[in-house]
């Protein structure tokens, strides 16, 4: 059992999702994440007051699956997730030694 | 011989002035109580304000303002037909109040008296809706509205300023609707309440603000136009217009203070939601008395009035009624203080309307004995018995039949969604770049419009769409 | 021998009260646009109406009122000069309409009449904005308002209301702005709209409002300033601004009802968004006509306008055009029904300035013909037309000069910071705290002031950071 | 033989809609404020506001009407016994500036122009607040607002309206409030900053506005209760009132320009705060000198205004001292502006009071001279030197004995919670359902309220709870 | 050392938290996060457009804890959260190396 | 590969940042937390009704970096997120097992 966890330029969310639920992927989790790297951030100006953004707002992507899935489903990320400009973002993969489904308490492959 | 009819300029810019302050306390009622509200709730509280001010000025138009200020029937109601809105009044000699001594009346058109009636009917309705944030059905809450409005409001005005019962026969005095508007309100609020139930987890679960700064603004916009309510009612400009609005101001500032004094012992801290509630409190208590009072007795009534409205708040815990946002404890509460505060205080010496318009008699420390103060308990009384009970069997005969109240689990999810398809806010600055951030704050994810016959989307993306895809 | 010239109080003050009244529906706008918005966007939107209001403002005293209010040169403006802003009008005798004959006019200062008529020019320019949100250059704005105020409102103000081609020779009735205003912004924000071209991801993407409460707030906002819009048009106190004022409030009412009527049926739930849009589509329809119809017939008016605005706005999904924010589905939509309106309902029986003043006859349904109806209809073509076309125009060469829209990735980040070099909303309670929550919404990071030549921070810093330190 | 004492309805509406709008002032203040603070402490700042609106307005009716506006004693102040709060004034005769040969004065009710002036008294402690925002202890606050408006504020006013030395005996010029309300806030906001110190972290840490739209929502409502402060303050509907009505449109309107301006040549973009501020600067300025100079005058006032103000604000950052929300370079910069310029531009052709009742002379440019640019200057220098001591001796007494500085860890954690247990937003959609996202923005968890004796939650739950359970 | 880590309904981390207590559970953290799934979304409406609203809001709670707790932890979790209705999301268990108390610097379980 | 996940207070974000930039640490990715351990919470009033609120705000820092330098980043994070007050939080390591950059599809440490 893997975990992919991706963080994304926000607007790509909507094709990464389109493209694991081509996958068959049945869910995912998702959440608002600031991200900090080579990508520069911006100035905003309050009074006369200038600020440097250095955060910039990033998505979290998680998804559960089975060991096999795990390149097609890194693959299918990266692929949807791409602008080719900087700040595109991360994908990574962390063994997971347990996955119980709560409703069922179905635990393994078929808590997902 | 009398001079022929003519407009007052004063009087009449007052009036309108005074009507479009009263019509705009209503959306900032909407704003005091969404901020007070849980977020996934604000639409649908809000919803209930904008609601009534549609529905209810309609009715006003109709029927609502003949059968408060028509020719007095029989002491309970004015007659319907009397100003029926297919009716048209622009007659040199429609102005409000001409007799045939006096032609001109207070030399306002009929149609600007009209109109400020108006809105004191439309705000009364919208007051109720505080009592039953987050759980009640849309379609009930119209159906309430509607009933309630005509069997009780639009009677009640008649009784108190059009001639009926208690102005006209009891003598009991309401400068501009304690009794009329919030006992009338607060008293309904109980009664609805009741019949919906408590909301979901309440009171186990924290049910607190979600926007404060919108309960503030409310707050203010609702002193502004309160200005209009108390002063204006006086509906011609003299000494007592002044008065109402100074003491109007002066009670509302000593209820703020009033409040946060109870607060500061009782709780340890002074808040912004009290200092809000504190002025409203404030405001509903010298609604009855601003224009019969002295300046002092208005501060030493908002005094009173902040410090037990913000003591009465806490029965709800008490008897268990969920009163969400404490009409009870404000309106019901406040209206009666200041009602009762006439019985103690009201002084020919400040107003001689009191004797010679409304036949009341001073109040007890001016030397009036106690008969002020049993007819304005009376006065109370009856309103509260019946606007109560009326809302009660409204609110029942809707929960029985079309129900009034959500699903459980609509309740829980936010009825904004259930009851308006709607979320407040989406306020992440990723949203609608791609869904990115549309549900951070709103709980929305990739929202698409729906497909339209012929949509654009189909067609090959526009040049600058592309910049982006490359 | 007519008496010395007089100011009139009452007419006075209620041109004062109305003219701030107007004023305040400009930031009501830019929360009601800047509410629908998205979050990314609501500054730049409500930038827009800001700026109209200190750039209108100024060129309407400079020669904006002259040419729409001096003496009429050629059916088409007025005297440039005639007011001039360098010029003083303080005299005893500068008072509105005042003749050899009659040298008070109407008793105003003519310093208030511009006032009034200023925030008129404000607001219609302003109303534009909706149409072009989030990827519309701010200089390029600047240039558009500059160029649409000088070549379209202010003439066709003079039109319409200074004794130019529409009311003077045409005879078509126009209360308070419904072809000079409405039809006129709506034509306008078409026009913009088409050149700009479509936001990047749309309709495709969902783009809902950020901050629906924002939206009502607007709403109430502008409700309660157009008292001041339609009323005041009247420019004296009399039954027909009494019947004006009425009028707007029942149409108003009656529209909210008829666009949640029409959302309950089509969408299957009555929304806050669509009771705030219905408001204004009432408030939009009424306008035209408040003066000229009875009562019952504003009624009926605020229904169907309510109602058919509803509809209207899906129009741009099915002809792909992006008027963001529905300028044209509201304002074009319901100037039009409130402008045709006249020709059925108009009735000197209410006025008798339809055809005394205007030369105007009665509508259809009061046994007028079809003459009424048919001068409304070309007045706003004629509107139309000219409106849309010179704004097309301009934004074309706005766009072909210095640009008129952003880059695709600034729309995408958000047209807030690239425009203006700030995000909207910081909400989270461990801002400044350090950066922690800085970014949490507002996509803020660690955040410093430019450095300054003597900053502070260089010094040791004082006790009380040192708290912190410890 | 002077006729009976007669209320003039023109002059007495008017000065009731102005008492009403300036009212409105104060909430929009602190929704100005608030926006402009970080969303930890909005509801400190906004509550400093409305405290205000208590205290002062029932000192003013207690005592600080007659210190302002009493029989002159001394040039310093006014009869503190002539009008105090115990007494009433209700007489036919009691119409202010009612004399034997002028029985009815300006025909206004006493009590309408004590409230008129009580709501300046209240705006102007309130404006002090913005220098102080995150760290001030609330109990301090209330004694520094008592103190400093019996000290200062009271007799002010006095020395400038009341017949005391800067009007009466001194000839200086201040139409609404330059003097004594804007350079005397301003001042005193210094004062009291110096004493508190900075906010921790300032200016190190980036301290951006938390709520923009909040910004401009009470931008725009001060800008609407504006045009009763100063155009309300002739008193009286005449030409003036009118003057001054749309100068402060006019100077306005320019600052907008002004300011944004000067942010896009020095710091690349315009911003709202921008453009909000840059209203507030031209309103401040406009305030002294809207009836005594011409339009044009006024549209040149307001650019520079806002152009020197925009820069002005930095000054902070170089001298190291944290006026947080940029009282003086908004309030004390905008108010010397405007008070000079009277010294440069006030016109007696515009306003004959100026000689007539003031007895000062016309500005440099009208050939007057340098004398009124003289007597300016030392009037706002005595207000300025007055304010700031006294505040800076006040603020150092509450800090040596109650301590005026709130924790630095209260400070840090937010003063929101730590002086008035709230936070003001708890804006997640599943707030209350659970506690599962009530802390997502106010840092809230669990939220239980406090047990009741009787709390009904240790019943059984009632029927609808119990359907979620399942 | 483990880290339990779930997803969950916001209506139920009350129940969730209580539970975790009584097992004598010190500490945990939780942050929002958005979940798609199963569980169908609802339709918001905004002027005649609809929007179709996939990700719903949940609750994502973190718990590091001593390898031999893991099973009650999670059991616990899975109890509390469950009403049984699709969407009462996921419970997984990964392993973590090393744990740092911030304040004093201890580390493994010493840290918790 | 590691993952480095520190949750700390808000307030100390800036302090970890910069002794992370200061280490060389290219990127990190933040987020906004909920805490509840030993720390106590505050109260709030709302018109006399009491609300304990037990959850506090907190940082989630989380570093992906190559296995030699995961002591210096652990230690630096430590090291600036102590204030010595309860609640400073947790820093935690677990395995990660393969890291890609979207951008470029580089994996394992050319990805960072
Ligand atoms: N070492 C890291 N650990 C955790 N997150 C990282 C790391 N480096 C980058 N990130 C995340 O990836 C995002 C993109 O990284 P960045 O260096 O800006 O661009 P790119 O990945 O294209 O080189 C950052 O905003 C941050 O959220
Ligand atoms: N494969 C997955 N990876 C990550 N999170 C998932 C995955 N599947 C489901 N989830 C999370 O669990 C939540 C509930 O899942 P769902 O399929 O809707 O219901 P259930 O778990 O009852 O079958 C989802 O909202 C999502 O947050
Ligand atoms: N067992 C745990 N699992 C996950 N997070 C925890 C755990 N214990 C504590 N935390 C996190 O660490 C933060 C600080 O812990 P706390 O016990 O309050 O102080 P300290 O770490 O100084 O003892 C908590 O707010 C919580 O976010």
């Amino acid at each position: 059992m893997k975990l992919v966890t991706a963080v994304i330029k926000p607007y790509q969310l909507d094709a990464v999702k389109e493209a694991l639920h081509a996958l068959g992927v049945a869910g995912l989790t998702v959440s608002e994440v600031q991200g900090y790297g080579r990508q520069k951030g911006h100035t905003e100006v309050y009074r006369g007051a200038e600020y440097t953004v250095e955060f910039l707002p990033k998505i979290r992507v998680e998804v559960l699956t089975d060991e096999m899935d795990v390149d097609k489903i890194v693959d299918a990320i990266v692929g949807a997730a791409r602008t080719g400009k900087i700040g595109d973002g991360k994908v990574w993969v962390t063994g997971v030694e347990e996955v119980v489904r709560v409703r069922t308490g179905e635990r393994g492959l078929d808590a997902l | 011989m009398p001079e022929a009819p003519t407009i007052d300029g004063g009087n009449t810019v007052w009036l309108l002035v005074s009507t479009a302050l009263v019509l705009l306390m209503t959306p900032g009622l909407a704003l005091f109580y969404g901020g007070l509200n849980r977020a996934k709730g604000v639409l649908n509280m809000m919803m209930m304000s904008f609601s009534a001010i549609g529905l209810i000025s309609v009715l006003w138009w109709f029927y609502g303002f003949s059968v408060a200020f028509g020719a007095d029937v029989n002491g309970l109601w004015g007659d319907p037909g009397a100003y029926l809105g297919t009716k048209t009044f622009l007659a040199e000699t429609d102005l409000w109040g001409a007799t045939a001594e006096n032609p001109s009346g207070i030399g306002v058109p009929l149609y600007v008296f009209m109109a400020f009636q108006m809105v004191f009917a439309v705000i009364t309705v919208a007051l109720i809706s505080g009592a039953i944030s987050d759980r009640a059905k849309f379609a009930g809450w119209l159906l309430f509205a509607f009933g309630w409005a005509t069997l009780v409001y639009f009677p009640v005005a008649h009784w108190v300023w059009g001639g009926g019962i208690i102005g006209a026969k009891l003598h009991a005095l309401d400068f501009a609707g304690g009794t009329a508007v919030h006992i009338n309100a607060g008293a309904a609020a109980l009664g609805v309440a009741l019949v919906l139930g408590r909301r979901v987890g309440w009171p186990r679960e924290g049910m607190k603000p979600h926007n404060i700064p919108l309960v503030a603004l409310g707050a203010g916009l609702l002193w502004f136009g309160w200005f209009g309510f108390n002063a204006g009612s006086e509906l011609t400009v003299d000494s007592v217009a002044g008065l109402a609005f100074l003491n109007t101001q002066l009670a509302t500032a000593a209820a703020v203070l009033g409040w946060l004094a109870i607060e500061w012992i009782k709780d340890g801290k002074p808040t912004m939601v009290g200092a809000s509630s504190g002025a409203v409190a404030g405001l509903v208590a010298i609604t009855p008395a601003c224009g019969f009072i002295a300046p002092w007795a208005a501060v030493l009534l908002g005094l009173v009035a902040g410090a037990v409205c913000a003591l009465a708040i806490s029965l709800k815990y008490r008897l268990g009624y969920d009163d969400s946002l404490d009409v009870v404890g404000v309106h019901f509460v406040g209206g009666w203080i200041g009602s009762l505060w006439l019985g103690l205080f009201a002084t020919n010496s400040v107003n001689g309307a009191i004797s010679d318009v409304v036949g009341a008699s001073d109040g007890l420390f001016y030397g009036g004995g106690l008969t002020q103060l049993g007819r304005q308990a009376l006065a109370g009384l009856i309103v509260t018995v019946w606007s109560a009970g009326i809302a009660w069997l409204l609110a029942f005969a809707i929960d029985k039949t079309i129900g009034f109240r959500v699903a459980a689990e609509a309740e829980v999810d936010g009825i904004d969604v259930a009851e308006h398809a709607e979320s407040a806010y989406d306020l992440s600055p990723t949203t609608g770049g791609g869904a990115g951030g549309a549900f951070a704050l709103a709980g929305i994810g990739a929202a698409r419009p729906a497909p339209e016959p012929t949509d654009p989307a189909e067609e090959p993306a526009e040049p600058v769409s592309e910049k982006v895809a490359g």
